[in-house]
């Protein structure tokens, strides 16, 4: 078991290092005069020299990538272009809140939907399952905009003050976390419902049922245990398809998270900025991801005690 | 002074006496995120809005008589010949640190904007000005070098705000202005606090400004109407006009000078062919892009900054030419463009422009122009310089209370907004004898002359003046939208008794 | 005899009710992306000034939008949009995937390893920032979106096909043509591809729900296709603004971009199935 | 006579899938009794429906599955007609179940000891009790430590282990019915062999009934009291397993039993009888007797009307037109004589020469390792083995699963790399790697596979599949090659409208013969068969051996003929090597090598495999422990963790010498060759009586 864990945390290390490279190689392709950006529309060529220089936009590329990986690594994270803020408490806040309203979704879809996935998959053919997959079918289609912007033609706009009480916070989430969970719901349900149709066609599951145990039993002590791992791993993925809807999420509903902090650095040619985000974000998802793989080996005795 | 044109007057909506004499309540304010706080820098709607309720201006517009009137300067001596400008300013003002204002503050305030090496947009506007002097603790004294018709409204460019003596990077918004600064958060909002010491009794009536940030106007009428927002200015007409009978919202909207100028780069092919541009004049339908993109606000434009707002100066019989698609094709193929023209037409995401472009896209296509449409949050069309760039583009002019200054900055030859790179030696000297005489009546000429050149060979096509739009919660009063929006005084507003 | 083989899977994907509807609906929409033009009543940017802000009628079945442009012409008109940005985007991605998955799967050694190393990178970025960065550095266009559903997407391609070469490649057939001395490619194309294909037409109705997804995504957030052209997603956003006054023209692109998608969600279910069926055979 | 009631009533069973719409008979009409403590053999052919008679019993058919017609009642009461509710009383209780692959009948998730005790638990055991008593039960089943055991999870037991878990699982409820699903086929002989000798003992102990269902005529000879024979969804006899070994009265019975190569019988001296065609598909059903397209003895009648299910004597019943006859001696469903099939007796050319060659298999290294070096930790599959065959000879290899076999031929092939080594062709050495093979190398030797799915690509049709090595290693043109297709596939017996077939459309055995023809096709000098035979049913495998084995002595082709059955090798081949971890442990003629004396290993194996034949007397060696892994090898001897004749260290820490036996037989052992004759005699004697085990 130590042997994975360092296993999937050299792996870890060595795809956020080539992701990292990537990030960086695709920041530095940007079009566009970054020292414009920073001085706005009105100033002259001469001023526009020395920014450059102040920047060290006139060294050599990988010069850049590694001053700027090693100043990353040590929380120096320099501040925004476009707005002189310093980036990292910045980020931080983003962060924060887009993990809020990212976890209130997960919180509302996976239960949801793992609840729906096994309600379909233990009425398989039946008018429940029909039912389930008609509904998840139909949410299948409904992009984060479109789902985002009838809400919001239903409900109103939610409260997007900053700084509120628990409760409200949660209530101001609502509707955008409602809006990434629909996707996300019709996902896990569909992936988890295989899932547990695959264990129920295990072989295992006829002995425990031939033991004369109750079926109550033997879906939960022994199909469902058994079906949670690969559900483990469908919601580490999802949380890829959470971070790509939070990004529409947070522009529909004008929420202050990363993702909209995204957008604004694109728009804004905002390098450090949007390489802080993206390598953040990355490393989130990693993190994610390994969280997952670990979760999943501390369950499943095939690799916790080896053979 | 010269008998000031009067355009756009804003209205005053919500009438009646403020609660109370104390700031108190909220306002939330919903727009576009800032790019530049230096006040040297600043050109957008939300940059203003916020720098003009941080700093104070010299001399204020009144939006209904467009006349000037005192802000910080309480009173001001013209000379005969028009050349010096005494002003006397107000006691007990101090700035947000706390360090009292004098005239040495308007001295380093203006001989900042006007330095040359700066190159800021007022280098040129200010190039007239030979001399800023502290005449006393609180008098300044400015000299030009000719007369300027106009100049109490250049000292009230949207740039001209006062910041404190030796300020080299004044992004840290020490004003004088009726609120301080609390929070300043990029891309999320900036939060304003009333200044207690605000020299103006009465002002400002609100204890606390949110401007929350939005890269969408969807979003921001939404929030509107959600009541997440009190007040949103600035929107495109289908959005203005779902927020028509939304209860507990008021609307306010005024005519304005303001257009979207379609323009196209004269210095440069195809444009530095005249029969290109005066083929897509031919091409467009302007009454018909008026009740699409603006459904009838507004009024119809006629190719000239000078708008009917300008009573004393507008021609209304200089008309551009009837649409006539085999003219403008006829033009294009002696200018060599018998095949079509191919270009890209850069638009800013904002207002009406992408449905303006929409609409050209189409109706220049019949005369063979065929154009591909680039829409570009407004940030980045401003932001690179694309706008000064680009072949062929739409830019929002906002308002001003003086056409002179659209022929200063944009239309003569040089001039640092000249986008479309325009020269014209007759267009410049008319410009230059509009601003500076001293005789109403040879002004009004020249400005009738300007209007048939811009008719006739300008570089630019402006097919409507925009109204300006504003929906504000009904629990505040006092709000009077100004023409240009970003100029729009957050100071007055209460909260309703 | 192939021929039969083909109309018998075709046979299977109509055996469920949902699959054979998704099925048509989706071969509906394909006509449209193809008759588009004839089916049309309108160009998609033509302006009836003196119909704008019409409700659906007789005349304009959708309505028209705030422009006076007809919705019905403009949601038409825009699937051959979707088709040929999402859905050539796709098999671009499909064909480029396809390739480097059935190498590396096949020869394996450091190239593999060097490969998929890079895919893994690639795949640590969510889709959405992995567009979003590309789109900021290519800027916002129809040739930017579909290169960008290209790079999301052959990553995943590869490693699926991978994956079954994976299987396949050490199936006795396969091994049987090696000792024959046939060629590496006829061994690829011929031998482990035809195994690949049903994986892969699975796949690829998948990955084409999510292009449309992503393009449409990308439309809506205003860094994708550019106005005026008919983008489901942009006709969406455009729409909007002027929702209290003209909601047709946002519910019925809206309401294509859902169709669409589940549609194809149905046919890849189809497919999945139909072919399962076919590989047990 | 006086029968006790039978505890297992089956009358009429009429069973059908519904697939697309439509009910596919799979059971029809069958009746059967298990009395009580009696072991019931159910055999037939893949897919005859023992499976689905067998879940039929325990109320486990698939969703899709319907009974449509008969009884089954179990003491006294009728099973079908049971609500899942009562069910879950008899289940366990009355009616165990055991199914064929151990490793997915378990949870893998759950601890071996918690799965038993959660059943005893619920049988009434206390907490504590139902510990001890399932620690009790691992012990019972003959498993060492058996409180390690009831803390490991399923994945850390081998196949063997695990399957003894499942019968501890369905003896813990005492149930009078145990019911087995080929219980042993995923098993290799010599645990199979235990776990056999394991469930007598157990049924011997608590005089439960048994139905067992298999495949393997040897394990029913050597378990049941009664056969029931199953062909298409029917039952065609059903017999005490003696008489039905000695005087089978149905023509199908009799296929099966001349199918099945005995311990020691030779292709030369008595040919095997394969039945002809296949078993009939689930939909056609004529109203005759099913058996018929197939039947030596088909008369008109059997064309017409459907036989009945007839008594002969009281305990014995058939169905079939023409049992009288055949009981009466008067017809034999023996096939008219086969033909012995020669052997070629001239070595002519030495065509393989193997030196010292080793297959080392690189463990998976973490990434991009790769890149930078070879692991160093290996599976060494072959170890430094030498060996040769002639033209027109068959070298037969046997051992056990993992035992390098497949590796040996793939090497030799170029489908694997050796590590090091000599492999010579006709006296040209071959590359390792295979794309650095001349064209005639690839085309003097060809291989065919064991799995006949796989073998054939899906996707083209026969024709495109056998012209394809004419085409690449023989050079003909696309024409030339078409040409010869109908030559080829008459070669196996094929008719040549099967040319334009896709391999979907092809039976396994149809399918085995195009991949015959297909490795034929380029003229080769060696074949090398792997498992040729293991994935076919029997009445199908005879007909392939014999055409491999004509086919040939006919060309003149060396063969390498690999098989974990030691009745296959010893029937084709002509030279045996047996293989144990990756080493020979015995060379020798195949005439000699059910003589002792014998390898030790060679004398474990033999005395495993369950012969065909109730009346063969074999002693009993059973091997302890498990295969040691692959990758740490023992030092010494490699068998000598297990070796029944184990000496001491000097097994441990020496490697053995190559010892010559008198008749040609070269054994790898410490033990002398004049002590091995001493203390070894012959596995097994033919006495006549019923089967015992000394
Ligand atoms: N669920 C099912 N649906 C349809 N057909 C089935 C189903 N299960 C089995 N069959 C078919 O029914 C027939 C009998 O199957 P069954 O498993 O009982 O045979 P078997 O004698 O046990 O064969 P084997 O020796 O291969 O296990 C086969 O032709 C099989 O393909
Ligand atoms: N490609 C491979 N990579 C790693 N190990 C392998 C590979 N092929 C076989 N092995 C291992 O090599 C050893 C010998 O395998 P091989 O397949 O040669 O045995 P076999 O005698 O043919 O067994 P079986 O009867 O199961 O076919 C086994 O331990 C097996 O797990
Ligand atoms: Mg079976
Ligand atoms: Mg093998």
């Amino acid at each position: 078991m130590t042997a994975y864990i360092l296993r999937r945390l050299a792996f870890l290390a060595l795809t956020v290092f080539i992701t990292s490279l990537l990030i960086f190689v695709i920041t530095q392709l940007l079009p566009g005069d970054v020292c414009r950006v920073i001085l706005g529309r009105e100033v002259g060529e001469g001023a526009l020299e020395a920014c450059r220089a102040d920047l060290g936009l006139d060294q050599p590329a990988p010069v850049r990538y590694f001053t700027w990986l090693g100043e990353f690594l040590r929380g120096d994270w320099g501040s925004s272009y476009s707005t002189d803020a310093e980036i990292l408490p910045l980020v931080v806040d983003r962060l924060n809140n887009s993990m809020q309203l990212g976890a209130l979704t997960l919180l509302i879809a996976v239960p949801i939907s793992v609840a729906l996935g096994v309600m379909a998959a233990l009425n398989a053919g039946r008018w429940a399952d029909n039912m389930i997959s008609i509904f998840s079918l139909a949410v299948v289609g409904l992009p984060e905009f479109v789902t985002g912007v009838l809400l919001i033609q239903f409900f109103g706009f939610p409260s997007i003050r900053g700084d509120l009480p628990f409760f409200e916070a949660v209530g101001r989430l609502l509707l955008p976390a409602l809006t990434a969970t629909f996707v996300l719901l019709a996902y896990v349900a569909r992936l988890t419902r295989a899932g547990v149709l695959e264990e129920l066609r295990q072989a295992y599951v006829r002995t425990a049922v031939l033991k004369g145990l109750p079926r109550r039993v033997v879906i939960w002590k022994h199909v469902l245990r058994n079906a949670l791992l690969p559900t483990i791993t469908v919601v580490a993925i999802s949380f890829g398809w959470l971070i790509s809807g939070l990004v529409v999420v947070e522009n529909v509903f004008n929420y202050p998270g990363l993702g909209r902090l995204m957008v604004f650095a694109i728009t804004r040619r905002d390098l450090p900025l949007l390489q802080a985000i993206s390598l953040i974000t990355v490393l989130g998802f990693a993190l994610a991801n390994l969280a997952a793989d670990l979760l999943y080996a501390a369950l499943n005795p095939r690799i916790r005690v080896g053979s | 002074g010269p008998a000031a044109a009067t355009p756009a007057a804003g209205e005053t909506p919500a009438a009646g006496e403020p609660a109370s004499m104390e700031p108190q309540g909220t306002l939330r304010v919903a727009f576009q995120p800032l790019v530049q706080t230096d006040p040297a820098l600043i050109s957008s709607d939300s940059e203003i809005l916020v720098a003009n309720s941080v700093y104070d201006y010299l001399v204020d517009i009144d939006p209904v008589s467009n006349q000037p009137i005192p802000r910080l300067a309480t009173g001001w001596d013209v000379s005969d010949d028009g050349l010096i400008y005494s002003f006397t300013l107000a006691e007990g003002v101090t700035f947000h640190d706390g360090s009292p204002f004098s005239a040495a503050d308007v001295v380093w305030t203006f001989d900042r904007l006007r330095d040359p090496a700066a190159e800021y947009a007022t280098s040129t506007l200010y190039e007239n000005i030979a001399s800023v002097e502290a005449t006393g603790e609180l008098e300044v004294t400015f000299t030009l070098t000719a007369p300027n018709a106009f100049f109490l409204y250049d000292l009230s460019d949207n740039h001209a705000l006062v910041i404190k003596d030796g300020t080299e990077d004044a992004t840290d918004f020490n004003g004088t202005g009726p609120f301080t600064v609390v929070d300043y958060s990029p891309e999320d909002r900036i939060s304003l606090e009333a200044n207690p010491d605000y020299f103006v009794e009465g002002q400002p009536g609100l204890a606390n400004v949110e401007i929350i940030f939005f890269s969408d106007e969807t979003a921001m009428v939404d929030a509107l109407k959600g009541g997440q927002v009190d007040l949103v200015m600035r929107m495109s007409t289908p959005l203005f006009e779902s927020l028509q009978g939304v209860d507990g919202i008021v609307t306010v909207d005024i005519p304005t000078n303001g257009f979207d100028l379609v323009r196209l780069r004269a210095d440069r092919a195809p444009g530095s062919d005249p029969r290109v541009i005066q083929a897509m004049k031919l091409a467009t339908e302007r009454e018909a892009i008026w009740q699409l993109v603006q459904q009838g606000y507004g009024a119809v434009g006629n190719d000239s900054p000078i708008g009917p707002l300008y009573t004393a100066y507008y021609d209304p019989n200089v008309q551009p030419p009837a649409r006539d698609v085999e003219a403008a094709r006829a033009l294009l193929a002696e200018a060599g463009y018998a095949d079509g023209l191919d270009l890209t037409l850069h638009v800013p995401n904002t207002g009406g422009r992408p449905d303006l472009a929409a609409v050209l896209q189409q109706q220049w296509a019949e005369a063979g122009i065929n154009i591909e449409i680039s829409v570009e949050p407004e940030e980045v069309y401003f932001g690179e310089n694309g706008w000064l760039e680009v072949d062929l583009g739409i830019t929002n002019w906002g308002s001003r209370p003086y056409p002179q200054f659209y022929l200063d900055t944009m239309l003569v030859s040089g001039a640092v907004w000249n986008e479309s790179h325009w020269s014209d030696a007759e267009f410049d000297a008319l410009a230059n004898t509009a601003g500076t005489t001293l005789d109403e009546n040879e002004r009004s000429q020249a400005y009738a002359q300007i209007q048939q050149i811009l008719v006739e060979r300008g570089p630019v096509i402006i097919a409507y003046y925009f109204p300006q739009f504003a929906g504000i919660s009904d629990q505040f009063i006092g709000f009077q939208l100004e023409a240009f929006a970003g100029r729009t005084d957050l100071h007055t507003i209460h909260v309703a008794p | 005899m192939r021929g039969q083989r083909f109309f018998a899977c075709a046979a299977r994907l109509f055996r469920h009710p949902m699959h054979a509807v998704g099925t048509l609906v989706f071969v509906m929409f394909l006509f449209m992306a193809i008759l588009g033009s004839l089916l049309a009543p309108y160009e998609a940017n033509e302006q009836i000034v003196a119909d704008a802000r019409q409700g659906p009628s007789f005349v304009h079945w959708f309505g028209v939008d705030h422009l006076g442009r007809d919705v019905f012409s403009r949601v038409v008109l825009g699937t051959a949009d979707i088709f040929a940005l999402a859905g050539t985007g796709t098999l671009l991605a499909v064909a480029i995937g396809t390739s480097l998955g059935l190498l590396s799967g096949y020869r394996g050694g450091w190239f593999d390893e060097i490969l998929m190393r890079f895919f893994d990178s690639l795949l640590a970025m969510p889709a959405m920032l992995l567009a979003l960065m590309l789109l900021g550095t290519l800027g916002p266009s129809r040739r930017s979106v579909f290169l960008v559903i290209v790079v999301v997407y052959i990553p995943i391609v590869a490693r699926v096909v991978r994956s079954v070469v994976l299987s396949v490649k050490t199936r006795a057939y396969v091994e049987a043509a090696r000792v024959q001395g046939e060629s590496p490619a006829r061994i690829l194309f011929r031998e482990i591809l035809p195994a690949v294909l049903p994986t892969l037409a699975v796949e690829a109705a998948l990955r084409f729900s999510y292009a449309i997804f992503l393009a449409s995504s990308l439309g809506f957030l205003g860094v994708g296709v550019q106005p005026p052209s008919p983008d489901w997603g942009l006709m969406v956003n455009e729409a909007r603004d002027s929702v209290s006054q003209t909601p047709w023209a946002l519910y019925f692109p809206a309401g294509a971009i859902s169709l669409l998608v589940i549609s194809v969600n149905l046919l890849a279910d189809g497919l999945k199935q139909a072919f399962q069926v076919e590989i047990e055979y | 006579m006086l029968s006790p009631s039978p505890l297992l009533n089956i009358e009429g069973l009429n069973v059908a899938y519904r697939v697309a719409g439509q009910d596919l008979p799979v059971l029809r009409e069958i009746s059967l009794e298990v009395l009580p403590g009696q072991t019931v053999g159910l055999v037939g052919e893949s897919g005859s429906g023992k499976s689905t008679l067998a879940l039929t019993v325990m109320r486990q058919l698939a969703a899709n599955g319907v009974v449509t017609g008969g009884r089954v009642e179990f003491d006294g009461k009728g099973l079908l007609e049971l609500t899942e509710n009562e069910m879950r009383v008899v289940w366990g209780r009355e009616l165990a179940f055991v199914p064929q692959n151990p490793a997915t009948a378990l949870n893998p998730a759950m601890r071996v000891g918690e799965q038993l005790a959660e059943a005893l638990r619920l049988y009434g055991a206390g907490r504590a009790a139902a510990e001890a008593r399932s620690r009790e039960l691992l012990e019972q089943v003959r498993l060492a430590e058996p409180r390690r055991v009831a803390r490991s999870y399923p994945h850390q037991l081998s196949g063997g282990m695990q399957q003894r878990v499942m019968i501890a699982l369905a003896l813990s409820g005492q149930p009078r019915l145990l019911v087995l699903d080929e219980p042993t086929t995923a098993l290799d002989v010599t645990t199979e062999a235990s776990v056999l000798d394991l469930l007598r003992e157990q049924v011997g102990q608590r005089e439960s009934s048994v139905l067992y269902v298999t495949h393997n005529l040897g394990v029913v000879a050597t378990l049941s009291d009664r056969v029931a024979v199953l062909y298409a969804g029917e039952l065609a006899e059903d017999a005490p397993t003696e008489d039905l070994f000695r005087q089978p009265l149905h023509p199908y019975t009799r296929g099966l039993l001349d199918s099945v190569p005995r311990l020691g019988q030779r292709k030369e001296q008595r040919p095997l009888q394969g039945i002809p065609g296949q078993v009939p598909r689930l939909r056609d059903f004529p109203n005759a007797c099913v058996f018929a397209p197939r039947c030596p003895l088909a008369i008109e009648l059997c064309w017409k009307e459907r036989p009945l299910l007839d008594a002969p004597t009281p305990e014995r019943r058939v169905r079939c037109h023409r049992w009288p006859e055949i009981m009466a001696g008067e017809v034999s469903a023996h096939r008219g004589e086969v033909k012995p099939i020669q052997r070629a007796k001239q070595e002519v050319r030495r065509v393989l020469n193997v030196e010292d060659l080793k297959v080392d298999y690189p463990l998976p290294s973490p990434f991009l390792q790769t890149l930078v070096c070879k692991s160093p930790r290996a599976v060494h599959a072959v170890r430094e083995v030498s060996v040769g065959v002639s033209s027109g000879q068959t070298l037969g290899v046997v051992g056990e699963s993992g035992s390098g076999k497949s590796s040996l031929a793939r090497s030799v092939i170029g489908l694997a790399e050796r590590s090091s080594g000599r492999v010579e062709l006709l006296g040209i050495e071959l590359p390792a790697r295979l794309s650095r093979r001349s064209r005639e190398m690839l085309s003097h030797l060809q291989m065919v596979f064991q799995n006949p799915e796989e073998a054939l690509n899906p996707y083209l049709t026969v024709a495109e599949s056998l012209t394809r090595p004419l085409i690449r290693l023989r050079g003909l043109s696309t024409n030339e090659a078409r040409q010869q297709v109908p030559d080829l596939l008459a070669a196996v017996r094929l008719p040549a409208d099967y040319a334009q077939r896709f391999p979907g459309q092809l039976s396994g055995g149809e399918k085995q013969r195009v991949a015959i023809a297909r490795a034929f096709a380029s003229g080769p000098e060696l074949l090398l068969a792997d498992e040729p035979v293991s994935a076919l049913d029997v009445s199908v495998q005879a007909n392939i051996l014999n055409l491999l084995a004509e086919l040939q002595v006919e060309r003149q082709t060396a063969m390498l003929l690999i098989a974990h059955d030691i009745a296959v090798v010893g029937y084709l081949a002509d030279q045996i090597v047996v293989m144990y971890l990756g080493e020979f442990m015995q060379v020798s003629p195949a005439e000699a090598i059910f003589d002792a004396p014998y390898h030790p290993y060679t004398e474990a194996l033999l005395s495993s495999v369950p012969p065909p034949d109730p009346f063969v007397e074999q002693k009993k060696i059973r091997l302890e422990g498990e295969l040691p892994s692959a990758i740490d090898l023992p030092g010494g001897c490699p068998f000598h963790t297990r070796c029944p004749r184990f000496l001491g260290d000097i097994c441990a820490q020496q490697t053995p010498p190559w010892r010559e036996t008198g008749d040609g037989k070269r054994i790898f052992c410490h033990i002398p060759v004049e002590e091995l004759v001493q203390a070894q005699e012959p596995v097994l004697r033919f006495d006549g009586k019923r089967r015992t085990q000394r």
